[in-house]
């Protein structure tokens, strides 16, 4: 049912975890089914250098989220939000149609961590 | 990497001697029960032996199984075709929130074409209870429909009971033991059911071989229309091969009942106090009314499908009903109907074992399954508990 | 003795391609195709691989395929799921008189719930005229359901022309070419049907498995309910093996069957000129637009099943419309709806060819037959002429 | 379906044929199916010397007028009339439910062949 990309971010997630101190962390919720996806992220200059994440949720979430937090490292925050699912998906070597809306999910989640960060900067 | 089939309830392997009975009919003995020369009469030959089998199963006379196809074929059949035939009588009919999909989807379609339908609830072990089952019969009801086992929490009703009440109200009382026959001992008469559905391949019999039995002299409106298969109830050419397989297979199963219920329920046994030391895991479902091969469990802070993909990478083989893991994307209506919430409910796991299950299917599950519960959590943002969000079940 | 085996109608010996194909899902590959993990992939995964087959062999795209478990499944299916879906447009539908009873019954049924149900006479041949089509319609008619080949006298109906007829006034049209397709070509395009039930028995495939084309976006009320197999249209777990095996068989009836058609009508027209040879023997269905394998008759002064039995004693297996040959009792409704009279109906013969049939099989025929029908006749009262009570048909 | 008795009769029948000068003629239709018997009796003193029998019909009708026309042999007419379908039946090993109605076909064609012997005898 799942790529052998999706399998291995699955099997081998990459980034999990909580940074300490994170510049800005975004949390967000399927409420159909009650995945939740919490992805932190540590930035410099307006680049992410890290991210990490902590994901409740099936096997095309927790790929995402690992998938997701690969992606941006390294990128700038505008970049990083323009992102699509569609993005993940396709590095991800596709998801089932069902399951897209877990990629959703990520890209949320990072917006709100890239929200969080920027409103924390206003103060 | 060694394989621990524990799905039984999602299918069974083929029994080998079943598909040796088989092969004959996939080969040479192709012909069509209809026909008039030998081979012909091979053919339905075969069939009533099958029927006789399948019929000593569950304790009744061979004149009362119809053949259909599949599990979900009987279910419809019996739900509309016995609230078709009495309709005259009254249009209410009674299933439980814990039936299969394909009792409770045929009674929404009746419901739409005019009949009213209760569903009853249950209790937090999945039971039904009796005084609840009268409570709701009223003198339009003409059909109740009470699962015998459920494939998801693996509880067995107390069906006895639950016919009693119906008969006493003079009301036709359906059992969908597809979970169940085979696996442990069903008896009709025992029983007092007037209709059960079963299927060949939950008890090592083939796809696309399952039953109907009917009371003996009870009218039901056919399903499916057309020739004089089953005695004008069910049209259509034989499967023979997959009925003949199913006869095998319940002949298997007759014999072998007693001592597999006996060797499988202590697997279980083992099994549910191994999985249970991982903290905050539950049982769902009822400890000691559940089939014999059946562990089902809700795991806090992380995800069904998650689990099963995890224990299927270490070669073990299981079920879940978490919303991730249907294609409907919705939580399991049987756990919600046992008051489990929603984000708990998507903590499913359901281990079922069957003839060929060893103990060192067991040990593995036991000594693997922790470790996949830790590393899903350590992914989980739940890890230290719900955080108010959800009390722990 | 050798068999000769005419009676392809009934049912065709599976393929060994077919059997060596499904062997593999009676055996290790026994996964739930619902299951999440490999095994269960593989099995969906097969599936869809024998719905592309399928549906390439009648020119549809694999969404278009529902599987069922056989031609009168589908039929009763296709039938009724269609009716339901538009009764709010209205309550009218049209059939044969030719129909299979997998369609006549369902079409009964739906009489008892509100529709009003035509049937369409036909000529000698058994051939449905579109012009007698175009006068039955009317504002409120929802589906056309035309045979496209009939297994009791082989006649092609001109489906091209009906359903034309049927798309001129926007009414749905169904073909129950469950005795056509896979023997003959069979384009869902070209005809311009909306609906079409075809079964894998009837063309090397095994017992078990059959299909219904429904065309995309078309609403269709299951007859079925429950899981969301055949994306929520037909429930049931599917029967894998014979699943892929009705594949295996369409793959290798669509490349063969522009050939075998070809070889088969020349052993069709040899036999039929055999046959005729015996006196007071008719053809019955059309002289050449017929299905390739397909010979039938009726002999005058003798009765069908007694033809059939003597005829197996010699190794020759064929079928009989008589009355006596039915378990009904009852003459052929479809000779009877040709002009055919009772007493004549009751002499009749059916040969079918399939795949595996040879021109010896051909041979031996010709050879036996005349033997049977002189010794039969010999023992009939009316050897010198229906005596006044029939013109010989 | 049908036993070796029945298949025995049916292949091999015995007594097809018509009595020349035959002393009655019995002869019975099925309206349903449209099977006709025709059976043709000697009669010496008050026994059936002789039974021939002509039949339109399915094996289990060609396999009842042999055997029936085998049974009435030497037997007196009132032996002959006693022969209900069930004798027939059971004399054939057993016949298929459907199929009975057969041998009270061959049972009253008989019946009427004995009759048109005594209403000859009375002329
Ligand atoms: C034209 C036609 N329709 C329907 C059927 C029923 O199909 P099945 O035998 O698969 O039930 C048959 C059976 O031979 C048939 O010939
Ligand atoms: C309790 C119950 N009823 C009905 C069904 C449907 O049976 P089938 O899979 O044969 O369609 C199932 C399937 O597993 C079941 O567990």
């Amino acid at each position: 049912m799942y790529s052998e990309k999706v399998m291995d971010h699955f099997m081998n997630p990459r980034n999990v975890g909580e940074i300490e101190n994170p510049d800005g962390v975004g949390e967000e919720g399927n409420p159909t089914c009650g995945d939740v996806m919490r992805i932190s992220i540590k930035v410099e200059g307006d680049r992410i250098v890290d991210a990490k994440f902590k994901t409740f949720g099936c096997g095309a979430a927790i790929a995402v989220s690992s998938m997701i937090t690969e992606m941006v490292k390294g990128k700038t925050l505008d970049e990083a939000l323009s992102i699509s699912k569609q993005n993940i998906a396709d590095e991800l070597g596709g998801l089932p149609a069902q399951k897209l809306h877990c990629s959703v999910l990520g890209s949320d989640a990072l917006r709100m961590a890239i929200e969080d960060y920027r409103s924390r900067q206003k103060k | 990497m060694s394989t621990h089939y524990f799905d039984h309830v999602a299918t069974t392997p083929l029994r080998e001697e079943a598909l040796e009975a088989m092969l004959p009919y996939l080969k040479e003995d192709f012909g069509n029960p209809l026909s008039q020369y030998e081979a012909g009469a091979r053919a339905k030959a075969a069939i009533e032996e099958a029927r006789e089998k399948v019929a000593s199963l569950i304790g009744v006379r061979p004149s009362g199984i119809i053949f259909t196809a599949s599990g979900a074929e009987s279910n419809n059949f019996a739900i509309r075709g016995a609230a078709l035939a009495r309709q005259d009588k009254g249009t209410h009919i009674v299933v439980s929130k814990v039936e299969h999909h394909s009792i409770l989807n045929p009674a929404r379609f009746l419901e739409k074409s005019g009949f009213v339908v209760s569903y009853l609830p249950v209790d937090e072990h999945g039971l039904v209870d009796p005084e609840v089952l009268r409570k709701s019969i009223t003198d339009e009801t003409v059909l109740v429909s009470i699962i015998h086992a459920s494939p998801e929490v693996g509880t067995i009703e107390p069906i006895k009971e639950l016919a009693a009440v119906a008969k006493e109200r003079g009301v036709l009382f359906h059992t969908d033991a597809v979970a169940s026959a085979g696996n442990i001992m069903v008896d009709v008469g025992e029983l007092g059911v007037d209709l059960m559905s079963l299927s060949a391949h939950q008890f090592g019999g083939p796809k696309g071989a399952a039953a109907l039995y009917v009371k003996e002299g009870m009218r039901i409106v056919p399903l499916i229309y057309g020739g004089i298969q089953e005695s004008g109830r069910r049209a259509g050419t034989e499967n023979v091969p997959a009925i003949v397989g199913m006869g095998r297979a319940a002949e298997l199963a007759a014999s072998e009942v007693a001592d597999n219920a006996k060797r499988l329920t202590k697997m279980r046994d083992r099994l549910i106090e191994g999985i249970l030391k991982v903290p905050n895991v539950h049982l769902t479902g009822h400890r000691t009314k559940r089939l014999p091969g059946h562990a089902s469990f809700v795991v806090e802070f992380i995800e069904g499908e998650a689990m099963l993909l995890m224990l299927a990478a270490k070669g073990i083989y299981v079920a879940s009903g978490s919303a991730c893991s249907s294609k409907a994307l919705k939580a399991s209506p049987v756990l919600l109907s046992m008051g489990v919430s929603a984000s708990l409910a998507q903590g499913s796991v359901v281990f079922t074992m069957g003839g060929e299950s060893t103990d060192e299917d067991v040990d593995y599950a036991i000594e693997e399954f922790p470790k996949v519960i830790t590393r899903l959590r350590e992914i989980s943002p739940y890890a230290g508990g719900w955080g108010g969000q959800e009390e722990s079940g």
